[in-house]
């Protein structure tokens, strides 16, 4: 399931769907919407080239890990503190390869997926800025 | 001819999306975002430095690929393009 | 949550109990039951060491890693391919911390932790040999 | 004087597990694993190597604390002392 969306997601039930033949290894990454002095946050996707980009990041993975299963469910919208953000599953015969592809994707999603995050704060909004400034929403451009 | 310009994120606060913006033969991806963002001056000064070349970090794409900001000026735009232009990413 | 039991765990609530103040990232790994020509595996603990000696593990990855919250459910007994042997659920403020921490657990636990699978074939039953022959099974004893 | 002996795995299918052994003063560690492995010949041989020694590879507690296989030729059981012994661990 590769997905932008503003619903919740799943997550014991994603993992369950994971275990393809052959895994010995799940991981799952949750990025939360974290308190630090904000009231909620709005994320904004160009989902037209985001999707695409994250299957091509799920596909790179799968292939340099050998993943067995590619979950990747992002999402819009306005947010609350404690809500998940962005869930990552992966499968892999063995867990050296499940946690290297999950980092793997999680670092390419930061660095190139056309996606916006804004803290929405008591004295308004700030944007928040893009980890990687020189080379960030360049598709294909991955940390490896 | 016209084309649809998209802005995300803080330039779509300043400058509105998916702009219907009419085109003339001829005219560069530089040229039609320069018209569009020049409605607004602070969205355009978030997009374009004092030459009115883009900002070094701001990301341009036609019907989704990436053009370089070396490149828009001499892209031409036509009928139906989806131009895109946003700052740097930070989801996940 | 540590234990080593003989029922699953709800992955799902275990991660929405994880969301501790000041929780970014939440990492689940999950240890499968993986097909290798097996019917099942049965798994034995000695408890009353393998108990204390995981919470050591969790109490040394919360302080290297700036872990906020830590589960480690261990099971035990005879486990079909597919089931969860072990579940590790890990919150940080960061990923980065949240990944590593994780990652330090299952090999801590891999390490040193007084436990051991047999895998059950058609032909009989083979004990899985430990990954750290040298140095094994010694409390205290953890890859850094 | 009473000691548990608790195998684990391999050693605990050829030599039972939880065993109440009868202890007597100067008895030493090795001594005691020695005589109840001595009951089943693959148990013995498993644990100990030709000269009687814990073979490199096999671990062993008492209380629940590790004792070096060179030190345990050494360190004398007490009543209700709990010796384990058992092969390297494969949890995870």
């Amino acid at each position: 399931m590769i997905a932008i969306q503003h619903e919740d997601v799943d997550i014991g039930a994603l993992v369950r769907n994971a275990k393809e033949h052959g895994t010995g290894a799940v991981v799952v990454f949750d990025g939360i919407v974290r308190d630090d002095d904000i009231r909620q946050i709005e994320l904004e996707a160009y989902e037209e080239v985001a999707v695409p980009e994250l299957r091509k990041i799920a596909r790179e993975a799968s292939e340099k890990f050998r993943l067995l299963h590619v979950d990747i469910v992002h999402r819009i919208g306005r947010l609350d503190i404690g809500e998940n953000i962005l869930v990552i599953v992966v499968s892999a015969g063995h867990r050296k390869e499940a946690y290297e592809g999950s980092r793997f994707i999680i670092e390419a999603i930061k660095a190139g997926v056309p996606i916006w995050k804004k803290e929405l704060t008591k004295q308004g909004g700030r944007w928040v800025p893009g980890e990687h400034p020189h080379g960030s929403g360049q598709p294909g451009y991955h940390i490896s | 001819m016209t084309a649809t310009i998209r802005f995300f994120a803080r330039f779509r606060e300043l400058l509105g999306t998916d702009i219907q913006a009419p085109v003339e033969a001829g005219a560069t991806l530089t040229g039609l975002v320069r018209r569009i963002a020049k409605q607004n001056s602070e969205g355009y000064e978030a997009i374009f430095d004092e030459s009115g070349n883009f900002r070094e970090f701001v990301i341009i794409m036609k019907n989704g690929k990436r053009i370089e900001r070396g490149a828009a000026g001499i892209t031409l735009v036509s009928d139906n393009d989806e131009i895109a232009v946003f700052p740097p990413v930070a989801g996940g």
